[in-house]
């Protein structure tokens, strides 16, 4: 029989729970399932939202009309990660960013590649690279990661000049 | 001390699963209903304030999302309570006496669909001791009817009639979840469930949201017709360990009632949170509810239970019953914790003539 | 008009990766004691109690106000639990003072604790739903991205990060209740610690650490001369949504007004001058000089050239986190109110070795959410 | 959009958490290695199981143990038909307050009989101990009655 002095225990705590993914959200997905980026449009401030989520944050507003959106857009801002996370999409280091679509006012985390990470620039610009077709799923993770394309970087100074004004 | 008032709430229907529907567009629902019914923009709002719990649906800052459903720009002064959004209302209650806020939006939302909640309530309970061994809430609620059983405090007869009559008061209530007539020789052929507790002695699990708007008197008088004005509000609550209460009564109602001079009122009716139906026959013991005292006129949380609001809708259907002007004096409790370990009493009252 | 409402005592842990002494009750438990024992005053004195912390998931105990009424002395007394994510120690102070502004209650206890050894804490703010691919690595992987954005968009200059590393490192050797205490702490050291997201390194990002916080506020007519007492001038709580079009994430505007508001309610027209000192919630280095822009106590552009000038240090002209702040303690939950009751300490006096001379007016500062959520007070040696 | 389109999926949310005891809590699971049950004293003399760390009234710290038995009476039980998944037996059994023999307060814990029938108020139990204990609650699996 032990003798020793308990100064901590483990205490599991684990739930199943159901996720559903609500009606705008299935949406995204079935689109991104077709290859498709589908936002919403919100019907005061006019803003732009993808991934779309119902409602206007800005205005607590619902948002119904969908917008189709190319698979290009900005690098605004970006860190490389260098910690490993459990469960996570890609192995360290890899370049996370916010990503604003053409057309979209508001930016999406995802990741950027095909390129050196000592180069990932604001304003770069780039565009999705799909997994092969056939991975498709409902999810964002059908793009692997965005990689830069042969355009002109945006002026740095109109990113944030629009976010200032 | 402010006079502060009630003005308009708004509640989604309760259902069983909401499906399709988000928290967000749930909010949304009740805070535009709440906003519209007395003619004011999230602008005109000058302190929000909302209930909410992760563990329900899962996932941490559920009420960082829920704020999408309110227009916070330009940026709002706004709080959260990871409590009953009864105690929201409470810390809006302050902001207006301190006179930070003349205004208030108080919301609570909870969808319970997702996950386990009998287990997940069990987190409530102390870590070390209680925890680890899964009692589920159903099954401490159980222990405590059966307490009162043995008390001869109560019987499985007088328990069935709370879910008579509530059943039956929820008929009337738009949005209740279960409602209908039954016979107390009915609902006593019912399996049992834990005993000596039946499936309709526990509250349903719920989806859904509401939202309260608070007003000084100034204010209420120009919005609202009949505005249910808080004229005492008070909250206590009891030991975190389960084996040293008596379940079979309640000092921090006790103390409460005490605080907010309950005698001193004439209560023509109560809305009392009371999430098995045991529960309501101690609350009406402990706060010494005579039967003129009308109860549950909604149907109260076992015709429908938002976690996370339904102490809030509570307050909420006592203003409606004041507004309406079938009631002149009410009181609202609202609950949180294991067998009422905490507990929040206010008296409601009309101004009208 | 609100009640005068003070802060008369404090009390602290001594935080730690993980303070294995003690079970949850026990930690919070101890700040509160030291609270009381600070305001010389009794369990039975106190009339209610305010409790705040992060996400239940971080100690896997729903709703811990129900589970610690019997440590905070609550039984028959009101509780009340604050939850506004990484800013909730500011705003459960505020919250807290707001029972005696509302006149309605004497004495109140305001504790607030993080255990975070109890689960790991970083991953559980990670958690996600399905349908969602897992990229961003905790709040750093989030808030680095603005912090580079920052860097770029004034052309800030690389070592800004590793000065306030060093200095707030430096400031801890003096707080004897930091977690981080780095005796040999240098530019170089903070360089050359590993990468964690480009380009903040290891010792430019705050700690995980188990810890607790809390403060006794009094009712003016119930404070006493040996209290020491610090006035609350004034309170603002601000929120925005995480995100939205057009939302500057770097300078955002929900810190703005509420800065406004705190210092137009304590009659502050130039805060850079009128307040002595600051401690504000600075979890990764370059967070220092963005919110000195965003407090409005620099010129947009211009707040890493105060941090370069050495003027935050504690010897300087506008000493900011002279405890260490939160990059040497951080116990999410208590954060935000140790940034506050360092704030009162400061007007108190009672600083001990990182005490800023003269202090008269201090600020107290949180943020939590993807930096949308804020939370500030204002302080002061005299009433108001 | 009808409701059965919309996507739904299952997800675990869990963390394996480490509790620190402290002392109280710690000496109360250090003894029950042994097998043996610890109270401890209140403001009151009551002698509290498990034993609390903060008295109930007073708010003092406690410090004072008294060994109690792990033989009791059930003062309250109810009866679970459908356990659940995270449940100590899974079988029907009951959940009973117990008040142990030199203790003043109820102790909550399974008590495992075949039928409903035969638990009473009053009746005698007795811990039934898993071997080895690792020094956790559930060292005791459950009460038996005697």
């Amino acid at each position: 029989m032990s003798e020793e002095k308990i100064l901590e225990f483990e205490a599991p705590i684990y739930f199943k729970y159901s996720y559903t993914a609500g009606k705008t959200t299935t949406s995204f997905l079935n689109s991104i399932k077709k290859g498709k980026l589908v936002g919403q449009k919100c019907p005061k401030c006019r803003g732009v939202y993808v991934p779309p989520r119902g409602s206007c944050p800005k205005d607590g507003v619902a948002t119904e009309e969908e917008i189709e959106l190319p698979d290009i857009g900005t690098v605004e801002s970006f860190t490389i990660n260098y910690l490993p996370i459990p469960g996570g999409a890609v192995d360290p280091p890899y370049v996370s960013a916010n990503i604003i679509l053409d057309g979209a006012d508001l930016a999406f985390m995802h990741i950027v590649d095909g390129i050196d990470h000592s180069e990932v620039r604001v304003g770069m610009r780039v565009k999705a690279h799909w997994k092969p077709k056939n991975e498709w799923k409902a999810s964002l993770e059908n793009i692997a990661y965005f990689q830069p394309i042969d355009e002109p970087d945006l002026p740095l100074n109109h990113l944030s000049d629009e976010k200032n004004a | 001390m402010r006079e502060v008032a009630v003005i308009a709430y708004a509640q989604t229907p309760m259902t069983r699963d909401a499906g399709a529907q988000n928290e967000v567009e749930l909010i949304m629902q009740v805070v535009h209903q709440a906003l519209d019914e007395v003619k004011l923009n999230q602008t005109d709002i000058d302190f929000t304030c909302s209930g909410s719990c992760d563990y329900l649906q899962g996932v941490t800052f559920a009420f960082v999302d829920g704020l999408n459903a309110v227009s916070s720009v330009p940026p709002i002064n706004e709080s959260h309570v990871e409590m009953d959004a009864a105690w929201a209302l409470y810390e809006s209650w302050l902001k207006i006496q301190m006179e930070e806020a003349d205004v208030a939006l108080v919301y609570g939302f909870g969808k319970s669909s997702p996950g386990e909640l009998r287990s997940i309530m069990t987190l409530q309970l102390d870590p070390y001791y209680l925890a680890p061994l899964w009692p589920d809430s159903v099954s401490l609620a159980a222990l405590q009817a059966k307490a009162m059983i043995d008390n001869k405090m109560i019987t499985e007869e007088s328990m069935a009639k709370v879910v008579k009559r509530s059943r039956k008061n929820a008929k009337s209530n738009p949005n209740s979840q279960l409602s209908g007539d039954f016979s107390i020789g009915d609902l006593l052929s019912e399996p049992i469930f834990v005993s000596p507790l039946r499936k309709h002695d526990c509250s349903p699990i719920t989806d859904g949201a509401s939202a309260i708007i608070l007003a000084t008197k100034e204010k209420a008088l120009s919005l609202c017709r009949n505005p249910a004005f808080i004229t005492s509000i008070d909250h206590r609550v009891e030991t975190a360990q389960f084996g040293y209460r008596n379940l079979t009564s309640s000092p921090s109602i006790q103390k409460s009632s005490e605080v907010i001079n309950l005698s001193d009122y004439s209560i023509d009716a109560a809305e009392l949170h009371a999430p098995f139906s045991h529960q309501e026959l101690l609350l009406i013991k402990e706060l010494q509810l005579n039967e003129e005292v009308s109860i549950n006129k909604s149907g109260g949380v076992l015709a429908g239970n938002i976690m996370m609001s339904a102490g809030l809708d509570r307050i909420g259907s006592m203003f409606n019953l004041i507004k309406s002007g079938k009631v002149r004096t009410g009181l609202a409790h609202a609950t949180s914790g294991p067998c009422l370990q905490q507990n929040m009493l206010i008296i409601m009252e009309s101004k009208n003539e | 008009m609100s009640e005068l409402a003070a802060v008369v005592g404090m009390g602290q842990t001594k935080h730690s990766s993980k303070n294995g002494e003690v079970s949850i009750a026990g930690l919070v438990r101890e700040s509160a004691e030291k609270a009381l024992l600070d305001a010389e005053l009794e369990w039975e004195d106190i009339d209610a109690v305010i409790l705040g912390k992060a996400p239940d998931m971080f100690e896997g105990v729903m709703m811990p106000e129900l589970y610690l009424t019997d440590a905070l002395v609550a039984n028959n007394k009101p509780i009340l639990r604050v939850h506004t994510a990484g800013s909730v120690g500011g705003s459960t102070g505020i919250v807290a003072a707001s029972y005696i502004q509302s006149g309605m209650f004497e004495r109140v206890l305001v504790s607030t604790f993080e255990k975070q050894s109890e689960s790991n804490a970083m991953w559980a703010l990670s958690t996600t739903v399905p349908y969602a691919p897992l990229i961003n690595a905790g709040a750093g992987g989030y808030f680095t991205p603005y912090m580079r954005e920052y860097k770029r968009r004034f052309n800030v200059p690389e070592h800004i990060g590793r000065i306030v590393a060093v200095k707030d490192r430096l400031n801890a050797l003096k707080n004897p209740y930091a977690h981080l205490h780095i005796p040999d702490i240098n530019l170089e050291m903070v360089e050359k610690s590993p990468m964690l997201w480009d380009p903040l390194t290891f010792l430019e990002s705050c700690p995980s650490s188990d810890g607790a916080c809390s403060l006794v506020i009094s009712s003016e007519r119930s404070v006493t001369d040996n209290q020491l007492p610090a006035w609350i001038h004034s309170t603002s709580m601000r929120s925005e949504p995480t995100m939205y079009a057009g939302r500057d994430a770097v300078n955002p505007q929900a810190g703005s007004e509420c800065a406004k508001d705190v210092y137009k309610k304590a009659g502050i027209k130039d805060p850079i001058k009128e307040i002595d000192c600051a401690e504000i919630y600075v979890p990764f280095s370059w967070y220092e000089p963005m919110w000195l822009e965003n407090l409005l106590l620099a010129d947009i552009g211009q707040g890493w050239l105060m941090t370069e000038k050495g003027h935050t240090s504690l010897e300087g002209k506008f000493p900011v986190n002279m405890s260490g702040g939160v990059l040497s303690s951080n116990p999410i939950g208590a954060s935000g109110l140790l940034r506050f009751g360092e704030a009162a300490q400061q007007v108190r006096n009672k600083a001990g070795e990182y005490q800023v001379q003269g202090a008269k007016l201090a600020l107290g500062h949180a943020f939590g959410g993807g930096a949308q959520f804020f939370a500030m007070w204002i302080v002061g040696a005299n009433k108001p | 959009m009808s409701d059965k389109e919309i996507l739904k999926a299952d997800f675990e949310l869990g963390f394996t958490y480490t509790r620190s005891t402290g002392p109280v809590i710690g000496h109360f699971l250090t003894e029950l290695q042994k097998c043996k049950i610890y109270g401890i004293k209140g403001s009151d003399g009551k002698v509290i199981v498990p034993p609390a760390e903060y008295d109930p009234v007073t708010g003092e710290t406690l410090k004072e143990f008294i060994e109690v038995s792990d033989i009791g009476k059930v003062k309250t039980w109810v009866w679970v038909n459908q356990p659940l998944e995270k449940h100590p037996i899974q079988a029907p059994f009951a959940w009973a307050l117990i008040q142990l023999e030199g203790a003043d307060t109820n102790f909550l814990h399974a008590v495992k009989v075949k039928k409903e029938k035969i638990m009473k108020n009053n009746m005698k139990v007795k811990a039934s101990w898993a071997l080895p204990p690792k020094g956790n609650i559930t060292d005791i699996k459950y009460f038996e009655p005697i």
